[in-house]
Formats: structure tokens, C-alpha cells, sequence
């Protein structure tokens, strides 16, 4: 299924070309308000566009503000962000709702295997109101896959939900995606989430689309500043490439000089990404393949997740991610002097300026 | 009526609905003889009048489609004896509203799907009607045919609607108004029910009490009688 | 008191409601799902019959209903029996004048349904129907509940309409309310008291049953249990 | 057409609704918001009203206000004039008529404001009086408008109840559906026709001008430029 | 300010004692549906109690199903989980909806104060529906934060946000309630926003407290089987002990024989905890202060946030977060022979059965 969407609604404003069978789990990835929701509504049926149009496999879906396919024969699955259940009806009821007629026949199973994809087992019977934040999201969900629809749209499915929960949800959806065939496009704000899920990432920021890659290629080589920032690089600075030599450019970047792959581009305003997990910390500089090995002063030590962060002033300010285990054998502590060291191909330069 | 405003006498009458053709003649005529008297009606249910005058109902004179009414309020203390008086007595007819029959007589009643007569409860017309019918003998054949109207007026409009196909009412409102030249009439006999005699009465607490003796006395003069004539009651 | 008139008002009151409510649900979605530039127009149409005092609306309804009338005659000549003072004239006429009071109430719950449940009933393959039977309409328990109490209760109490197009018949039109209306205009008062006691008193019932009904099964059975204590929402 | 009527018809029926509306609210507050297990006998009783026919309910009302009435005799040597047959009069009779147009529709917007805004308000602090005026009313307009709408429209069609507390009285108690009644009762079918037109009209643009200020303001403003094309929830 | 809770209401069923002013934020952790948002309700005065009462500083607050102070007499700002923002009004008008009589004249300096605290600058105007799910989330937190009650209950107030965003407003957040001195307990299911944002941990499992404590003894001392699985400790075996001594705890679990500080407990069935990122892996055996060494087999080789995850068959199936380069260092892949080594001191003892 090839979905070609060009056009305008409210903030959101993309020219978008994907093929969702080629890879079947989309995850659309961006800050607070980038118009992710908008986008998922618009290929719902739910919202017209107010300028451009929506096609599905050539086939007009929307056309400006006249919705060509109304979202009931588009035959998609929709998680909504505030999940949307129906509150005069049952858990069992709900996820049944949407089962088309040919299959009522196997309603009962139908709803089963939903709901234990879902990991909602154990409150089929129970009032949707008396459910908690995260219970209505795994029923929301089981809701649209019950439909065993041509594609599923999930706006955050997992947020509502525990670590370890939504740990074992998130592999079991990323197989079910798999195994079902179903594609699916999942809105996420949670890192790993979207490493697991997406055999592609759309990056939509500020309602423009910014990168359209694998995840690993987002995370590790955001296309620009404004992707480098909502993926979280920790470290990126503005810099210029003062030499460019044997495949190696040279950058200026504050205070420090490091080297990186040299880009394809010309210009020499670049923007220094690293990110924090690639650097690594040591007591004193040493001989390994490590280009990049810059001598600072620890000004912060906090806790990111399992890991600690240390923030480090090396003439530029960077930060580093390591083990707890590490951070105990370095000895380290505010005003610590280390090594930051971080391999060449490590540093990604965005052309910036 | 930019010289009604300068006239301060002024009389309420609530007047019976079967006058509503007739009286505005008499008003003229109150005109004519005390120019300033300006009389404001109200027309309504006899009934109905009492009950609001028994409740205080702001009227000086009240004209009644019978003599019962009129007796009560004196009765309750709200008029004195000597106010009561008679002034016509109501005629009933049967209507053929199509005019398909030259003269219709209540024994043409028999050939009628559906027949209107007033609310004999509460209705003098109806009463009237419903005696009528008694003493012809047809009431027993016609009693399922039979459809009551609130009042005369509206057991006319059931027929002038075509959902009634012969209606008993007063003539008063057959021979004059908008019903006029509608279909076709003829008077019952009137000694097949008990008489339909209008009383009125002046009220106590009347506004200008003369000047709604004077209006009475209009009505009751040999003038006022020839009008009432006219439209359709007997002195 | 009257047995044929209460089980005429009754059935009267009862078919009404029914018809009412049939006409009101797909009417009230209409309304207010489908919104165009003239909706309020077409929801301002609804309340008509409301503004024309009840007799003359009757009025209407009776030339439109008679004998004379092209669906009158029609009527006539399928059935055999006349539309006009008949049990299904009267169904009719008292459809139409109570139509706003079960529409109204249902459109303004319709109204208030989050739009994004209906938007999740469509994504999940379901058309207007089925959105407006199993989403619109449970979630708009009390607004149907207030249409079938308003449209019942104003049937009951409903007079002038079917006076008019009833023509009193008793067994046959005459209803509770038209009783109650001839006791108090043939100053029966003792009959109307203990008429409109009853008619309050068993309509107490009625809607009071209603709305508990109502009240009980908007709670879901389930979290009833959470409420032994009276529901205060706001301290 | 009667320009009296009409003014007098306005008045009334502006400050019927009015005077209604200010009641709803906080019947209809204390009915949805504070429930016990004798709440639904209340909204019941609250429905009452309609259950009588309004010549009957009328009937009551009259001998509750008229002269011979505790009430009726302290208005009277309170303020020096009756309160039958009064304006004031009128527009008690009025209110308690429609009152359950009021009540109803508000109370049915009342139950579907979600349950946690009104917690969120009471969480900020907010007590029962605030909690309605800033939450619960905004999110009933189209309660509130039906309420005002039917309570409108009821009055201008009212006539039973108003002819037998008002008296028909012109310049004071007759209202512009009393007119149109009188017409009919006089056979003056094209004046019965052009006043019912004018109601009709009239009405309609009172009406259909509340419910498109309703829909407006109810769709925010920056939204509504979202919405140039027809709404249509369900396609 | 003490909060003693004993009481049921639906699932909940606790014995809570705290002191908010001790430690002034508290934050509320435990799977989805464990009675967070039921518990914080009871606080807020919105749900009575089955039975039991609710003191607050010695005053009776609610008593069995009898509310004593109500709701709008607590002077508490609710973030609710669903926001519950008034469609009917502005983000202004929400935000100034609470603000106290006595504060209204500097009202707009308040309304400012709190958006900005929020990040929720730049649509103040707006009308509600408009909102995406992070910008609804902010405007809930301004709204409740405008009020500056006496104690603060946060929903997830952050899950609805990108990382960011997210991480810079828990930031904040915590300065500002150390700041402030405004009591607060926020509910997460965030490892780390527990981590940076709490003085102190309630853990809440099935309704009741399982535990209370500083928020890395939490994580990394769970008190029971069950706190440990809700924060997700990796990897939790049953084991017995067969020997104490100096200190130390020799205990069998699977197929291996791990060492751990010796218990204050004396039954010798035991749950045996490690924490991922404590494990650390090399290519040898060596000679190091770890006590613990175990050789195994890859058998899976996961993204886990920016750290890979690799699981491990060493008899006993455990789990290590490395970084990326170290996993490019070890050259692992699935079938690779490693070690696992790790201290005692990471070693966690449960008891169990
Ligand atoms: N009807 C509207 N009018 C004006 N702006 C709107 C409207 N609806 C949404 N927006 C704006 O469009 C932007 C995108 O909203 P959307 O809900 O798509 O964001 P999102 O990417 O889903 O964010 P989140 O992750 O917070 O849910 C937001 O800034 C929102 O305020
Ligand atoms: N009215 C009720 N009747 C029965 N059970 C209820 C009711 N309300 C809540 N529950 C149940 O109580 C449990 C706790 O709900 P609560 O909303 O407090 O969970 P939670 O910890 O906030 O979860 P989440 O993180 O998913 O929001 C849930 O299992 C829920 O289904
Ligand atoms: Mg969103
Ligand atoms: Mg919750």
C-alpha cells in the first residue's frame, strides 16, 4: 500500500510518499504538537485537508476538504491518543464493536486473541469506566486490531503503560505486526519504543516532514538541527570545518578540535552531533583507535534511566552516558578531571548555518 | 380611536359568543345615543365568564347565553337582584354547511355521517340541540353519530370544515358574519326545546355603573331589540 | 371517573410516545449530526407547532384531516372510516403538536455526545445507523427519557388539538383531559378535582417509574455498587 | 393585526422566559447534581404541569390568584391592583405553565456534562454556585437554548391557561394566540390566517436566530474557521 | 504536612504513613491498574473509601464514605491522569480558573509564571480542543500548579510528552517543587523520572504498598519478588542458599553458583536479583574485584534505549545493557561465548517461598 499525502491541516503541512507494505511498521516520530495526531486523522478520514490531497494505492482518499472514502469503508484501524472508548459499553463489547459482519461468526475468538495481544485478559466484562489510564489503553488497542483491519494507525499505544508492561507489549506488537502482515503506522515519543518497532521512522517536526529512514539512521544520523534535537542527541554544537583531509574533516567547535567523516556536502558550518552513549570515559588519555579524546572537567553527574549521565566542559560542553559500574571505577565527581573519547565515525556533522 | 382615549366613561361587557355578529351594532348605537361611553368587549363563554367574574374578573356588565349564569353571580353577592334582566332568546337551526340539501330539517340528520352539536354540559346551544333531538325520537338512531364542540362556535367549524356534515346551531351565526351566505338553514321548531332565554346583569362593583345601565338600556330598547332581531333572536 | 376515557388517554398517550419517539431519533440525528448552514432553521421549523395556540392548530389539522380534504377522502375510501374524529385522527394531530417536546430533548443530548466517540464509531466500520443506535442514542439515555416523559405528559394533558380534530366523542375521543375540561366548564368542580388528582397522580407514577428506570440503568450495573450512598457530584 | 397583542405578546413571552430560565438553573442544577433516591419523584413532579389540561391548570390557578384567594387579597392591599386578570397575573400562570420546558432540557445537558470538569472545578476550589456558572452552564448552551426556545415558543402559543387567569381582556391580557383564537371562534378565517402566519414567521426568526447564535458561539472561534464546509460528524 | 491513609476503596487497600514535608516530593510507582490514580483521588477528596479514614496532619479528611473536607475545601492541585481541561474556555481562563480570590491581582503574572514552569508558553489563547496530547498535558499542569495549593498530585504528568521535552521538564519540575516547598506526589511509571524527580518512593502493587524508600534502594534493593518485577529488574531467579560465610552469601540459582552479601534474613529460598546495567561483559575471565564470573552463551542481542541489551545463557539466563561500542569492542553476536561478571554487592536477595 503506497500512501502519497500532500497537503495542508492546520500546523501539519507535509509532502509525504510511503510504502507501508515494503515496511510494514512505520513509527511516526516528533515533538509535542508536531501534528502527528493530525496526520493519523487525516489518514483516518476523520479530518479533511484544508488544501492538497490523500491518495491510497493511486486512489484518491481526500481531496481538499471533501473526504472522498469516508473513514468507515477505509478500513483502518485507529488507537486514538485519548483512546476513545465507548463508555456505555462493556471491555468485551467494545472490542467487539468493530469486528466487520463476515467475521461475527467467530466473534468470541476473535475478541480473545484481541485481547490477549493486547495483554488485556482478566476485565472482558468490566464497565469501560472503571478501568484505569493504562487498562483503556490495552483495550483502545485491542479495539483496532480486532477489526482485523488493512492498517493499523496507533497513536501511543504503550504510553500509558508500566516499564515492564510496555516492554513485553512493545515485542509482542512489533511480532504481530510481523507475523499478521498488517502495516501499521505508530506514533511514539519513546525512543527505544520506536528502535524496536519501526523498520521505518518518519520524522515530522513542527509539521513538516524532516527524515524518512531507519531508525538507527535517525538516531545516530539526524538529517538536521531540528531532528538532531528532537531525537535527543545530547551533544550538538555549532562548529566549522577548518580542514578536510584522507576522508577526515577537521572541526572547530567551541573550545575543542575533533575529527569526523568528511561530509559530502561543501559548505563548512556544520552542527557537531555525538551522541552521549557513544562517548566514552577515561582517567587518562591512551593509545587506541579512538580519534577524538578531549581532556574536561566533570561539572554534572545525573541519573538517565540505568545509566548516569556526566556532563563534561572540554572547552566544549558534552555529555557522556556510562554504567554506574564505570562511574564507581573512575571515581568520578563533580569537578573530576577525564578523557572523553569517541571514535571518529561517532561525530555527525549536519550542514548548519 | 384617538377620541375614545378623551371619553372616561368606559364599560367591560363580557358578551356570549352568540352576540358576536349582532353586538357590534349595538355598540354603535350606544355611540350614537351617549357619545361618551366607550364600550370594550370581550366575547367568550358564558361559562367561562362567570367563573372568572366569581373571581374577581375586572367586567361592569355581563351578557349571558342563559339566565342560570347571570342568576349565580347575584347569587354570590356580586350583583344585586334588581340588575337581572332577559334581553333575546337564542333561535337554533340545522346547517348543511355543502348546501347540498335546499332544506335541511333535523329529520335530514338520519341521512348524516357525522353530525356536530355543541357540549350539552356546559353549552345552553347544546342543551337546546340535544333536546331537540330527544323529542324528534332521534337520538337513540343518531347517538353514535353525534360530535361536541366546545362551544357554538366551534360545532361550526366542524361542519364549515367538511369534517361534520350537518351541524345544530345558533342562528345567529348562520345568518350573519362570514357563514352568511354559507350553505343552507332551517329553524328547529322551538317548541321542541326549552326556550333559549339570554339573561345579562349589571355588576355591582361596575367601573361607571350607569353608563353600564345605560349600554344595558340601549340593548333593551326598541332599537337595540330591532338589531338583535336582525341577527337572528327573538325578543 | 370516565374507565373508557382513561384507557382511551392511556392508549392515546402511550401510541403518541411510541410514534414520537420512532420520529424523533432519526429527526434528532439529522439535526444534529449533519449540520448545514440551515439546520437551525429546520430546528426553529420543529418548534412551530408550539406557537399556534392549540385550537387553531386543530383547526388546521381538522380541514386538513376532513371529509373535504384530498387526504381526508383518501383516508376514506383505503379505510372505510373517516380520519376526522376518529381514534387515528386523533393519534395524528397529537403526534404532530407534541413532536418539539420529543425532538428537542434529543437533539440537545445528541449534541452533547463527544464527537470523537461517534469519529471512533465510524474508524471502526460502523454507518450512521449503527453509530446513532449504539453510541448516540445509550449515551443519550436522559434525553430520551425527558422526550418520552415531555411527549407523554403533554399528550395527557393536551386538550385543544384533540377537542378540535376528537370532537368529544365519548368511548371514542373523549379523553381524561377533555373530561376534566367539560366537568370544570359545567362547574362540576367536585367530578374535575378528583379527575385531575387522579390524572396527577397516576402520571406521578408513570414518570416518576421513568425516570427512575432511567436513573438506574445510566449507572452501569457494575459500578452501582460504588454509589450505596447518594451521589452528590459537587460538595 | 393587533399591535397591543403583539407588543403585549412579546412582553410576555420575553419575560416568561426570563423569569424561566433563571428558575431552571438552579432547579435543574439541584435535580442532576444532587442526587437521591427521591430525585426522580421530583423531576417528575416537575412534568406535572402539562399533565393538566390548561383550561383546567388555568382553572387552579385562577381560584389560587383570584379575589377570593388568600394570595389574590394580599397582592391586592399590597399593591393596590388584582393580580388576576393582570399582567402580573399572566405572567405567574406563564411561568408555571412552561416550566417544564425549561427544567427538562436544561436538566438532560446538566446529566451529560462530563463528571470529572465538574470535579476538576471542585478541585480548584470552586463551589456549587461557580462550578454551574462557569462549567456546567457553558457546556449545556444547547440545553439551555431548547429550554429557552420551547419556553419562548410555549408561551407565545399558551392560550387555555391564559384566557381563563387573563380574561381576554384587550391592551392588558389579551395576548396575539388569544387573538387568533377569537378569530376562529368568529369565523374570520383570513384574519385567524394572517395573525398565524405572522406567529409563525415571527417566531421562526426568534427561533431560528437563537439556534444559530447557539451553534455559533458553541463552535470557539479559532475552531470555526475549520469548519467553512458543512459539518457533518457521521458520513 | 502527614498523610496517614488506611483504608479500601475498589482495589486499593493500604496502610500509607508519610510525611510530605520530610521528603517533599514522593512519587507513586506500580504497574498499570495498581490503584494510583484511585489513591490519589482518595487524597484529592473526589472518591470516598470503601472503609477506613484518611488523616491528614491529624485531621480526619475523609472517614469510610463519608467525606469530611470536601474536594474544594483541600487546596490541592490534581493533575488528572486525562487532563480534564474546560473545553468551554481558553488555556488562559483554564490556567486562571484556580488561582485563589486573595491571588487574583496579580493574576496575570500567575498565569505567566505557571505556563512558563509548564513550557506552555505560546498558546494561550488557544481554545482547548485545539490542543495536541503534550500541549493538553502542560496547560493541566499550569492549571493545577496556578493554584499554588499545599500540595501538589501529579498524574503521569509527563507521559504524554516527547523525550526532550520531557526530560528538561522533569528538570524543572524538580527544582521547582524543591524550590517552591509545595509538597507533591507524582505518579510514574518512568524509571528515571522516579529516579530524578523523587525524595522518596511509594511502590504500589495490586493496591497495596509493598515498599517505601529512597528511589535507587527501590531500584536496586526491590523489597519482593513483585516490587522487583515492577521496576523491572532484568534479571530475578529463584535460588537457594547453600552457604554463609564472611559476610557473603554463596547461592545456587539455575545452573550457576553466585556469590551476594549475606542477608539479614535467615531463610535460605531466595529470589536472586541483578540489575542489567551492573552486569558488565568481557571476552575472559580476569583477575578483578568481581567476584562473580560467569561464562555463557548470546542468545539475543536487543536495542534497549541507547544501550544494547544482551541476553545471556550462562546456566542461568541473564541479562547486560553494554554500550554500543562495547559491543563493537566484544565483536558479540548471538551464539558468542562471553563472561558475565558483576560484584556481589549488585547481587539482591529476595526472600522467597
Ligand atoms: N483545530 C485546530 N486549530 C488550530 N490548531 C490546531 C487544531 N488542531 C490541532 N492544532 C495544532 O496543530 C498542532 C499539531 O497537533 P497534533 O495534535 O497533531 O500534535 P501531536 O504531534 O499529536 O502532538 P502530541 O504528541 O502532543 O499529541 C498542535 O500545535 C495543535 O495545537
Ligand atoms: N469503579 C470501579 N469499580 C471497580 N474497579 C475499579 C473502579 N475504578 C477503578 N477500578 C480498578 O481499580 C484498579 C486501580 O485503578 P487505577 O485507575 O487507580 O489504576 P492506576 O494505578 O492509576 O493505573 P494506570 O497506571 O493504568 O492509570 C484498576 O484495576 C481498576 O480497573
Ligand atoms: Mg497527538
Ligand atoms: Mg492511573
Amino acid at each position: 500500500m503506497i500512501i502519497q499525502l500532500h497537503g495542508r491541516r492546520h500546523l501539519l503541512d507535509v509532502d509525504l510518499d510511503i510504502d507501508i507494505e515494503e515496511f510494514t511498521s512505520h513509527v511516526l516520530f516528533g515533538p509535542s504538537g508536531s501534528g502527528k495526531t493530525t496526520l493519523l486523522r487525516v489518514l483516518a478520514g476523520l479530518d479533511p485537508l484544508d488544501e492538497g490531497e490523500l491518495r491510497v494505492d493511486g486512489k484518491v482518499w481526500t481531496q481538499g476538504s471533501a473526504i472522498k472514502v469516508p473513514a468507515r469503508k477505509r478500513d483502518i484501524g485507529l488507537l486514538f491518543q485519548d483512546h476513545a472508548l465507548f463508555p456505555n459499553m462493556s471491555v468485551e463489547e467494545n472490542v467487539a464493536y468493530g469486528i466487520p459482519r463476515a467475521k461475527r461468526g467467530d466473534k468470541r475468538g476473535i475478541i480473545q486473541w484481541a485481547l490477549t495481544q493486547a495483554r488485556a485478559q482478566g476485565f472482558t466484562s468490566r464497565p469501560v469506566a472503571s478501568l484505569s489510564g493504562g487498562e483503556a489503553q490495552r483495550i483502545a488497542f485491542a479495539r483496532a486490531l480486532a477489526r482485523q483491519p488493512r492498517m493499523l494507525l496507533l497513536d501511543e499505544p504503550l504510553s500509558a503503560l508500566d516499564t515492564p508492561t510496555r516492554e513485553s507489549l512493545r515485542n509482542d506488537l512489533r511480532l504481530l505486526i510481523h507475523t499478521s502482515g498488517i502495516p501499521t503506522i505508530s506514533v511514539t515519543h519513546d525512543r527505544t519504543e520506536a528502535l524496536v518497532l519501526a523498520d521505518q521512522v518518519v520524522v515530522l517536526i513542527n509539521g513538516t516532514v524532516h527524515q524518512i529512514a531507519h531508525p538507527s539512521t535517525v538516531f545516530e544520523q539526524p538529517a538536521d538541527a531540528q531532528v538532531a534535537a528532537a531525537v535527543g542527541v545530547e551533544t550538538a554544537s555549532a562548529g566549522s570545518i577548518v580542514r578536510r583531509t584522507n576522508g577526515l574533516a577537521e572541526v572547530e567547535v567551541e573550545g575543542a578540535r575533533v575529527f569526523a567523516p568528511e561530509p559530502s556536502f561543501s559548505t563548512n558550518g556544520v552542527l557537531v552531533c555525538v551522541r552521549a552513549e557513544d562517548i566514552a570515559l577515561a582517567k587518562e588519555q591512551s593509545v587506541t583507535s579512538q580519534r577524538n579524546q578531549l581532556m574536561g572537567v566533570v561539572t554534572r553527574i545525573s541519573p538517565h534511566g540505568s545509566l548516569m549521565r556526566v556532563d563534561i566542559d572540554a572547552g566544549w560542553n558534552i555529555a557522556s552516558f556510562i554504567t554506574r559500574t564505570a562511574l564507581d571505577e573512575l571515581e568520578l565527581r563533580q569537578g573530576s578531571t577525564v578523557v572523553a573519547a569517541f571514535k571518529a565515525p561517532s561525530v555527525h556533522l549536519i550542514p548548519h548555518d | 380611536s384617538a377620541d375614545a382615549a378623551s371619553q372616561d366613561r368606559v364599560v367591560r361587557a363580557a358578551v356570549a359568543s352568540d352576540l358576536r355578529f349582532a353586538f357590534p351594532e349595538i355598540i354603535e348605537l350606544v355611540q350614537e345615543e351617549h357619545p361618551d361611553i366607550d364600550v370594550r368587549v370581550t366575547y367568550g363563554s358564558s361559562g367561562q365568564f362567570m367563573t372568572q367574574i366569581l373571581n374577581g374578573a375586572p367586567f361592569d356588565l355581563y351578557l349571558s347565553a342563559d339566565q342560570a349564569y347571570p342568576a349565580t353571580v347575584v347569587d354570590e353577592g356580586l350583583a344585586s337582584e334588581g340588575q337581572l334582566f332577559r334581553y333575546a332568546r337564542g333561535r337554533l337551526v340545522v346547517w348543511d354547511p355543502q348546501g347540498t340539501l335546499a332544506t335541511p330539517t333535523i329529520d335530514d340528520a338520519r341521512n348524516a355521517n357525522t353530525i356536530a352539536v355543541a357540549n350539552p354540559r356546559h353549552a345552553p346551544y347544546g342543551r337546546a340541540a340535544m333536546e331537540a333531538l330527544i323529542s324528534s325520537g332521534l337520538l337513540s338512531v343518531l347517538e353514535d353519530r353525534l360530535v361536541f364542540g366546545e362551544n357554538v362556535s366551534q360545532t361550526a367549524e366542524f361542519a364549515q370544515s367538511g369534517a361534520a356534515d350537518i351541524a345544530l346551531i345558533a342562528l345567529s351565526l348562520v345568518i350573519s358574519g362570514p357563514l352568511a351566505n354559507t350553505g343552507t338553514w332551517t329553524e328547529i321548531p322551538q317548541d321542541l326545546f326549552e326556550p333559549l332565554d339570554q339573561g345579562g346583569v349589571v355588576l355591582d362593583e361596575a367601573q361607571d355603573f350607569t353608563a353600564a345601565q345605560s349600554v344595558r338600556d340601549v340593548l333593551l330598547s326598541p332599537r337595540g331589540q330591532e338589531i338583535l332581531a336582525r341577527y337572528g333572536f327573538e325578543d | 371517573m370516565d374507565i373508557d376515557a382513561l384507557w382511551l388517554t392511556l392508549r392515546l398517550a402511550a401510541l403518541t410516545t411510541v410514534i414520537l419517539i420512532a420520529l424523533a431519533i432519526p429527526i434528532a440525528a439529522w439535526l444534529a449530526f449533519h449540520r448545514r448552514f440551515y439546520t437551525p432553521v429546520l430546528e426553529a421549523i420543529v418548534a412551530l407547532p408550539l406557537v399556534l395556540p392549540p385550537t387553531v392548530l386543530g383547526y388546521y389539522l381538522l380541514v386538513a384531516l376532513g371529509s373535504q380534504s384530498p387526504l381526508g377522502q383518501w383516508w376514506t375510501s383505503t379505510f372505510g372510516s373517516p380520519l376526522a374524529f376518529s381514534f387515528n385522527g386523533l393519534l395524528i394531530a397529537s403526534v404532530i403538536s407534541s413532536l418539539p417536546f420529543a425532538v428537542h430533548p434529543l437533539l440537545t443530548a445528541f449534541t452533547s455526545v463527544p464527537t470523537k466517540l461517534l469519529q471512533a464509531s465510524t474508524t471502526l466500520g460502523a454507518g450512521w445507523p449503527r453509530t446513532i443506535v449504539k453510541v448516540a442514542l445509550p449515551l443519550s439515555r436522559s434525553g430520551l427519557a425527558t422526550s418520552a416523559v415531555l411527549a407523554f405528559a403533554h399528550t395527557v394533558g393536551e386538550f385543544g388539538v384533540i377537542l378540535m380534530v376528537g370532537g368529544n366523542i365519548p368511548g371514542q375521543t373523549r379523553t381524561l383531559s377533555i373530561d376534566v375540561y367539560d366537568s370544570v366548564q359545567a362547574f362540576d368542580y367536585s367530578s374535575a378535582a378528583s379527575t385531575s388528582a387522579f390524572l396527577l397522580v397516576f402520571s406521578l407514577l408513570v414518570l416518576t417509574t421513568t425516570y427512575t428506570l432511567n436513573y438506574r440503568s445510566s449507572v452501569p450495573r457494575q459500578l452501582a455498587s460504588s454509589y450505596p450512598q447518594p451521589v452528590t457530584v459537587i460538595q
